[in-house]
C-alpha cells in the first residue's frame, strides 16, 4: 500500500484538498462522500420542483372547470412531476445519496469499488435531470404523455417527447453505474470480519436493490430507446398503425417499471431497519428474516408487473399468474413491518425526529400496502384501476413510505455528514404537519377513486369537489411542514451546534465509529467486526447520561 | 478480507493456446451445423435445433473464452441469476400471448 | 348508491373483505406501536432488552397473511373470472373510442354517442380504438376495459336498474382526456323497443335523402 | 482499475477480481438491453409466424454465416491476446489484438454491404417499399434493422476499447502483471459475439 498524502485523516472530508479548489474539488470528487453530497444537493433541487408541479396541480384541481392553467399545461405539469418524483428523486434517493455516502463507512471500506464510475453516474444524474428540465422550454412544449409514456400516444404527440425519453434513458443508465458500483463493493470492500450476517440492514436492502438497477434497468432502457427510434425513424415496433402490439409495450415498460418500484422502497425499508432498533437501544428483531425478506421482495418484485395491466385484456392465464403473484409479494413486507413492530417491545424508547418519521412510514407504508391489496385483487382492480385510488397507493408508498424513508434518513444522519446539530423543536413541528398534511392530502383520493374518479384528470364531475377541495388544502398543509423541515436543516448547516461527537444517536453500527464528519478514508484504521450489528450491551448504555443531554 | 491483497497474479491459471483453437475449431462445426440443419425443413425444430446449437455455443464462449470456469464460483452464480431473470421474464410474458 | 347486480356486489364484497383484514391488521400495527411507544418510553424503561427474534412467531406470521392473501385472491379471482365471461345470448354493440368521443354502433345499422341499453339483457361491447388508447369505464357498473388500436377487447354488464350512468376514459389519452365522458342510459325493455324503433327509421330516413 | 485510484490520488488498492466483477454485471445490462429486444422478436415471432419466414428469406444467409466466421474468429484472437500477455508475449499479444479489430472491420464492412442492398432494395424503416408490405414483415425489419444496428455499434465500441488495450499494450501500461483492463475489454468483446450467435439463426436461419 502506497503511503496517503498527509493529513488525509486529520481534516474532515469537507476540508479536505485535494488536486482542485472550490467547487471543482466538490464536481470532480471522486469520494463517496463528496458525491453523495453532491446527489442530494441536485435530488434536494429536483424535488423542489417536483413539488411545485404537485402543488399546482392541486391547485387547478381546488374547483371544477379551468382554474389556474389551461389543460395541456396541466398535462404537461403532471408527467414533468411524474418524471421528475422517480427518476430524479425517489430512485436516487436514498441509494445514491445515503447509500453513496454510507454504504463504504458501513462496511468499513475507504471508498467504493470504482469511484471513477461513481462520479460518472453523478455526471450522467445531472445531465439527464437538466435535458428534462430543458425540454420544456423547448419549442413544442414539455412531454404530455405521463411519465409511462405509453404507446401510441408517446408516438403521436406533437410535443417535446424525446429528450423526456433520452432524459429516462441517461437516468438509467446512471443508476445502473450505481448500481453495479454497490455489488461489487460489498462482495469485495468488506472489512475484516464483516461477514454476510453481519452486514448493517440498510447494507442488505441497497445490495438487494442494486441487483434489481442492474438487471431491470436496461430492459426499460431499450423499450424507450425503441420509442426514440419510431418517433426520429418511423421504425415500426410497437406503433400499432405498423402492426405492433401496444401491450407488448406496456409489458416491457412494467417488467422495469415494477421492480423500479423496489429500487424506491427497499432501501427506505433499510433505513428504517437502522433507526428502529438505535431508538430503542436494542438489537433488532428477526435479523435474518428482515435480510432475507429485502432479497425475496427483489425476486417476487420482478415477477408481477403486469399487475399494472389487469385491464388491457391479457389472457385468462396471464391474470391469474399475475395477480397470485402480487398477492405473494406483499407476503415479505408485512414480515418486516411485524419485525419492526416487535423490535419496539421491551426497547427503551426515544422519540427524536429520526424515529418519528420512522414510525410514520410503517404506518403510512401499512396503508399503502393495504390498498395495494386490494387492486392485487382483479375483479377489484377493474374497477379502481387507473383512478384516484391508485394515485392516492402509489403516493401512500412512494411517498409516505420512501419520501418519510428519505426524511427519516436525513435527520439521522445529517449531524454525521456535516458535524452540525438541527434544531429538536422545528424538526417536531415539522414532521407533524407533514404527517398530519400529507393524509388530508392523499386520503381523499382514495374515496374518489373508489366513487370513480379517473387519474390524469384536468377537469371534474361537480361531485367530486369536496374530496379534491380537502385534498388542496392538504397539500398546504403538507408544503408548510416541507418548508419548516428544509429551512430547519439548512439553517443546521450554517449556523448549527458544531459538534465532532462520533456516536450522535449511540448506533452500533461503523458509521458510528468514525469521526464526524468523517475523514476522506473514513477510518485511520480499517476497523475490524466481531459481532452482529445492533448488539446492544448494557456497558454500551453509559453513555446514556450524554444523551440525555443531546435529547 | 480480499481489501488490501495485491493479486499481481490472477489467482488462477488461463488454459494454454490450443484449448481456445479447439473452441474455435467448435464453433466453427457448430455453425456448419445449423447452417446446414436451417436448409432442411424440420418444420417447429428448425428453431429448437437452431436455438439449441446457439446454447451450446454461447456455453462454450462463456466458460472457455470469458474463463468461467475458472474464475470463482461466485461468477457463475451471477450468470445464473442474470439468466434467470431474463428467462422468467421471457416465461411469464408468454402466458399472455401463448395460454389463450 | 349504485344499481345493485350480482356483479357488483361481488367486486364490493372482495373489496370489503380486503378492507376488512387490512382495517383490523392496520389498527394492531399501530396501536401496538403506539402502546410500545409509551409503555417502553426510555424515561420509565431504562433498560431495554435484547431480544434477537423468535422463529415461531416468526412462521406465525408468516402463515397467516399468506392464507388471509390467498383467500383475497380467490374472491378477486371470482369477480373476475363473471366479467370475462360474457352470457352467449348478449346483445352486442361495438364502441370505438378516439380523441376525444365514443361512438357505439348497433347491431341495426345505426350509431350514437351516447349508450343506450335494455334493462336486464346482458349487453357486450366490442371495443376498439381509431387512435391512441382509451379505457372504457363505467364507474356505477364497476367495470373497465382498456380500448386500444389493433387490439379486440371486450366488456360486458347486465344493468338491472334503469337510469343514467356516466361513462369515462380511465386511460389517459390527450388534451381533453378528461372531458371524454358520456353517459349509458338504461331503459325498459319498451321503452329500449321504441327508441331503437325510432332509430331506425331515422337512419333510414336518413339514407333515403 | 488501479489507475483510477491513482489518479484520485487516495485508495491505492488493487483488486483485479473486483474489477472482473463490475465487468461481469456490465455486461449482464447489455446482455437484458439486447434481451429485452429477443423478448420483443420472440412474441412478435409468435404471433406473425409465417410473415418472419417470408421475411427472413429477404435475408443473405451466406452474408450472415461469414460474419458469424468472422466474429468466432476474431472471438479467438481476443482470447489468445490474454493468453499471450499472461505469459509475456508483448509483441504476440499486440498482433492478436490488431487482427481482432481487423476482423471486426470486416464484419463492418460486410454489414455495410449486407444493409445497402436491402436499402437500395427499398427495404428500411418508414419506405414505402416496406410500409406496403404486411405487419409482421414491417415488424421483422424494424427489429431486423435495430438489433443489427445495436449490436454494429457495439463492434464498433469494442473495436475502440481494444484499440485502446492496444495503445496500452504497446505502452507497457498492460502487461503481464496487469491486464484486467486487456480482460475486461476481452470480456466485453465476447459478449458480442454471443449476440451474436443469437442474432445469426433468429434472422438469417429461420426461412
Amino acid at each position: 500500500m502506497t503511503a496517503h498524502p498527509t493529513g488525509v485523516n486529520d481534516v474532515s472530508y469537507l476540508e479536505y484538498k485535494g488536486k482542485h479548489k472550490g467547487l471543482m474539488s466538490w464536481i470532480f470528487s471522486t469520494d463517496h462522500k463528496r458525491i453523495g453530497v453532491l446527489y442530494l444537493i441536485s435530488m434536494l433541487t429536483f424535488f423542489a420542483v417536483g413539488v411545485t408541479f404537485g402543488f399546482l396541480m392541486r391547485l387547478e384541481l381546488i374547483a371544477p372547470g379551468p382554474t389556474i392553467m389551461d389543460p395541456q399545461t396541466y398535462n404537461s405539469i403532471f408527467t414533468l412531476h411524474g418524471v421528475i418524483m422517480i427518476f430524479l428523486f425517489i430512485i436516487p434517493g436514498l441509494p445514491a445519496v445515503f447509500g453513496n455516502f454510507f454504504l463504504p463507512i458501513m462496511i468499513g471500506a475507504k471508498d467504493v469499488s470504482f469511484p471513477r464510475l461513481n462520479l460518472l453516474s453523478w455526471w450522467l444524474f445531472l445531465i439527464g435531470g437538466l435535458l428534462a428540465i430543458v425540454s420544456v422550454f423547448l419549442p413544442g412544449g414539455p412531454a404530455d404523455t405521463g411519465w409511462t409514456f405509453y404507446i401510441p400516444y408517446s408516438v403521436r404527440s406533437g410535443t417535446n417527447v424525446m429528450p423526456a425519453l433520452m432524459a429516462a434513458f441517461i437516468l438509467g443508465f446512471s443508476s445502473i453505474l450505481t448500481g453495479l458500483n454497490f455489488v461489487t463493493t460489498v462482495h469485495r470492500l468488506r472489512t475484516k470480519g464483516m461477514g454476510w450476517f453481519k452486514l448493517p440492514l440498510f447494507i442488505w436492502s441497497l445490495y438487494s436493490t442494486a441487483w434489481i438497477q442492474v438487471l431491470a434497468t436496461p430492459i426499460i432502457g431499450i423499450t424507450l430507446l425503441l420509442v426514440v427510434f419510431e418517433r426520429w425513424m418511423g421504425f415500426g415496433i410497437f406503433d400499432p398503425a405498423l402492426g405492433g402490439d401496444p401491450v407488448l409495450y406496456q409489458h416491457l415498460f412494467w417488467i422495469y417499471s415494477h421492480p423500479a418500484v423496489y429500487i424506491m422502497i427497499l432501501p427506505a425499508m433499510g433505513v428504517i431497519s437502522e433507526i428502529i432498533p438505535v431508538f430503542a437501544r436494542r438489537t433488532i428483531f428477526g435479523y435474518k428474516f428482515i435480510a432475507f425478506s429485502s432479497v425475496a421482495i427483489a425476486l417476487l418484485g420482478s415477477l408481477v408487473w403486469a399487475h399494472h395491466m389487469f385491464t388491457v385484456g391479457m389472457s385468462g392465464t396471464a391474470m391469474f399468474i399475475f395477480s397470485l403473484l402480487t398477492f405473494i409479494v406483499a407476503i415479505p413486507s408485512a414480515i418486516k413491518v411485524f419485525n419492526w413492530v416487535a423490535t419496539l417491545y421491551k426497547g427503551s424508547i426515544y422519540t427524536d425526529p429520526p424515529m418519528l418519521y420512522a414510525l410514520a412510514f410503517i404506518f403510512l407504508f401499512s396503508i399503502g400496502g393495504f390498498t395495494g391489496l386490494m387492486q392485487g385483487a382483479l375483479s377489484v382492480n377493474l374497477h379502481i384501476h387507473d383512478t384516484s385510488f391508485i394515485v392516492a397507493h402509489f403516493h401512500y408508498v412512494m411517498f409516505g413510505g420512501t419520501g418519510f424513508g428519505i426524511f427519516a434518513a436525513m435527520h439521522y444522519w445529517w449531524p454525521k455528514m456535516f458535524g452540525r446539530k438541527y434544531k429538536m423543536r422545528p424538526a417536531k413541528v415539522a414532521f407533524w404537519l407533514l404527517f398530519v398534511g400529507f393524509n388530508v392530502l392523499y386520503f381523499p383520493m382514495f374515496v374518489m377513486g373508489w366513487l370513480g374518479m379517473p387519474r390524469r384528470y384536468y377537469d371534474y364531475l361537480p361531485e367530486y369537489t369536496p374530496y379534491h377541495r380537502l385534498s388542496t388544502i392538504g397539500s398546504w398543509i403538507l408544503i408548510t411542514g416541507l418548508i419548516i423541515m428544509f429551512y430547519n436543516l439548512y439553517s443546521a448547516l450554517r449556523k448549527g451546534e458544531k459538534t465532532t461527537e462520533e456516536n450522535i444517536w449511540g448506533g452500533e453500527t461503523l458509521e458510528w465509529r468514525a469521526k464526524t464528519p468523517p475523514p476522506l478514508e473514513n477510518f485511520e484504521d480499517l476497523p475490524e467486526v466481531s459481532e452482529a450489528p445492533y448488539e446492544y450491551k448494557e456497558n454500551d448504555l453509559v453513555n446514556e447520561k450524554e444523551l440525555e443531554e443531546v435529547h | 478480507m480480499t481489501q488490501d491483497h495485491h493479486n499481481h497474479e490472477t489467482q488462477h491459471n488461463h488454459p494454454g493456446y490450443g484449448i481456445y483453437f479447439l473452441v474455435w475449431f467448435a464453433l466453427l462445426v457448430l455453425t456448419g451445423i445449423t447452417v446446414t440443419v436451417a436448409g432442411i425443413d424440420f418444420g417447429n425444430l428448425t428453431v429448437a435445433t437452431a436455438l439449441t446449437v446457439a446454447c451450446i455455443k454461447s456455453y462454450l464462449v462463456l466458460t472457455i473464452f470469458m474463463h468461467l470456469k475458472v474464475e470463482n464460483p461466485v461468477f457463475k452464480v451471477f450468470v445464473w441469476v442474470a439468466l434467470f431473470f431474463l428467462i422468467v421474464s421471457l416465461v411469464l410474458l408468454f402466458t399472455d400471448y401463448s395460454f389463450i | 348508491m349504485f344499481p345493485s347486480s350480482t356483479y357488483i356486489e361481488k367486486v364490493d364484497f372482495a373489496f370489503l373483505f380486503i378492507t376488512a383484514i387490512s382495517a383490523a391488521l392496520l389498527l394492531l400495527v399501530t396501536v401496538l406501536m403506539i402502546y410500545f411507544v409509551f409503555k417502553y418510553n426510555h424515561k420509565k424503561n431504562k433498560k431495554a432488552v435484547n431480544i434477537h427474534g423468535s422463529v415461531p412467531l416468526e412462521i406465525f406470521w408468516t402463515v397467516v397473511p399468506i392464507i388471509l392473501v390467498l383467500g383475497m385472491f380467490y374472491f378477486g379471482w371470482m369477480g373476475y373470472s363473471e366479467a370475462s365471461n360474457p352470457p352467449a345470448n348478449s346483445m352486442e354493440v361495438k364502441v370505438t373510442g378516439q380523441m376525444w368521443k365514443w361512438t357505439f354502433d348497433y347491431p341495426e345499422g345505426f350509431s350514437t354517442d351516447t349508450l343506450y341499453v335494455p334493462q336486464g339483457v346482458p349487453v357486450k361491447l366490442n371495443l376498439n380504438s381509431a387512435d391512441v388508447n382509451h379505457s372504457f369505464y363505467i364507474p356505477a357498473f364497476r367495470i373497465k376495459r382498456d380500448v386500444l388500436p389493433n387490439r379486440e377487447n371486450f366488456l360486458w354488464f347486465n344493468a338491472e336498474k334503469t337510469g343514467s350512468f356516466d361513462v369515462a376514459c380511465a386511460e389517459y389519452c390527450g388534451l381533453r382526456h378528461s372531458y371524454m365522458y358520456t353517459k349509458v342510459i338504461v331503459l325498459t325493455d319498451s321503452d329500449y323497443e321504441s327508441w331503437k324503433k325510432q332509430k331506425i327509421e331515422k337512419s333510414s330516413a336518413g339514407q333515403a335523402i | 482499475m488501479s489507475t483510477a485510484e491513482h489518479a484520485a490520488g487516495h485508495h491505492v488498492h488493487r483488486d483485479d477480481e473486483g474489477a472482473r466483477l463490475g465487468m461481469w454485471l456490465f455486461l449482464f445490462t447489455e446482455l437484458l438491453l439486447f434481451g429485452g429486444m429477443f423478448i420483443i422478436y420472440s412474441v412478435y415471432r409468435y404471433v406473425h409466424q409465417a410473415e418472419f419466414h417470408l421475411a427472413a428469406k429477404e435475408l443473405n444467409t451466406l452474408f450472415g454465416t461469414f460474419n458469424t466466421i468472422i466474429l468466432l474468429t476474431s472471438s479467438l484472437t481476443m482470447a489468445l491476446s490474454i493468453a499471450a500477455i499472461q505469459k509475456d508475449k508483448k509483441a504476440l499479444s499486440v498482433f492478436m489484438q490488431l487482427i481482432t479489430i481487423l476482423f471486426a472491420a470486416f464484419f463492418m464492412v460486410n454489414k455495410y454491404f449486407e444493409w445497402s442492398a436491402k436499402i437500395h432494395h427499398g427495404i428500411y424503416p418508414g419506405s414505402d417499399e416496406l410500409l406496403m408490405k404486411s405487419n409482421g414483415e414491417i415488424l421483422f425489419f424494424g427489429l431486423y434493422y435495430i438489433m443489427t444496428g445495436l449490436h454494429g455499434l457495439h463492434v464498433i465500441i469494442g473495436v475502440a476499447v481494444i484499440a485502446y488495450m492496444t495503445v496500452g499494450t504497446v505502452k507497457g501500461k498492460i502487461n503481464s502483471g496487469s491486464f484486467v483492463r486487456l480482460e475486461a475489454a476481452g470480456l466485453y468483446w465476447h459478449l458480442v459475439d454471443i449476440i451474436w450467435i443469437f442474432l445469426f439463426p433468429l434472422f438469417y436461419l429461420i426461412t
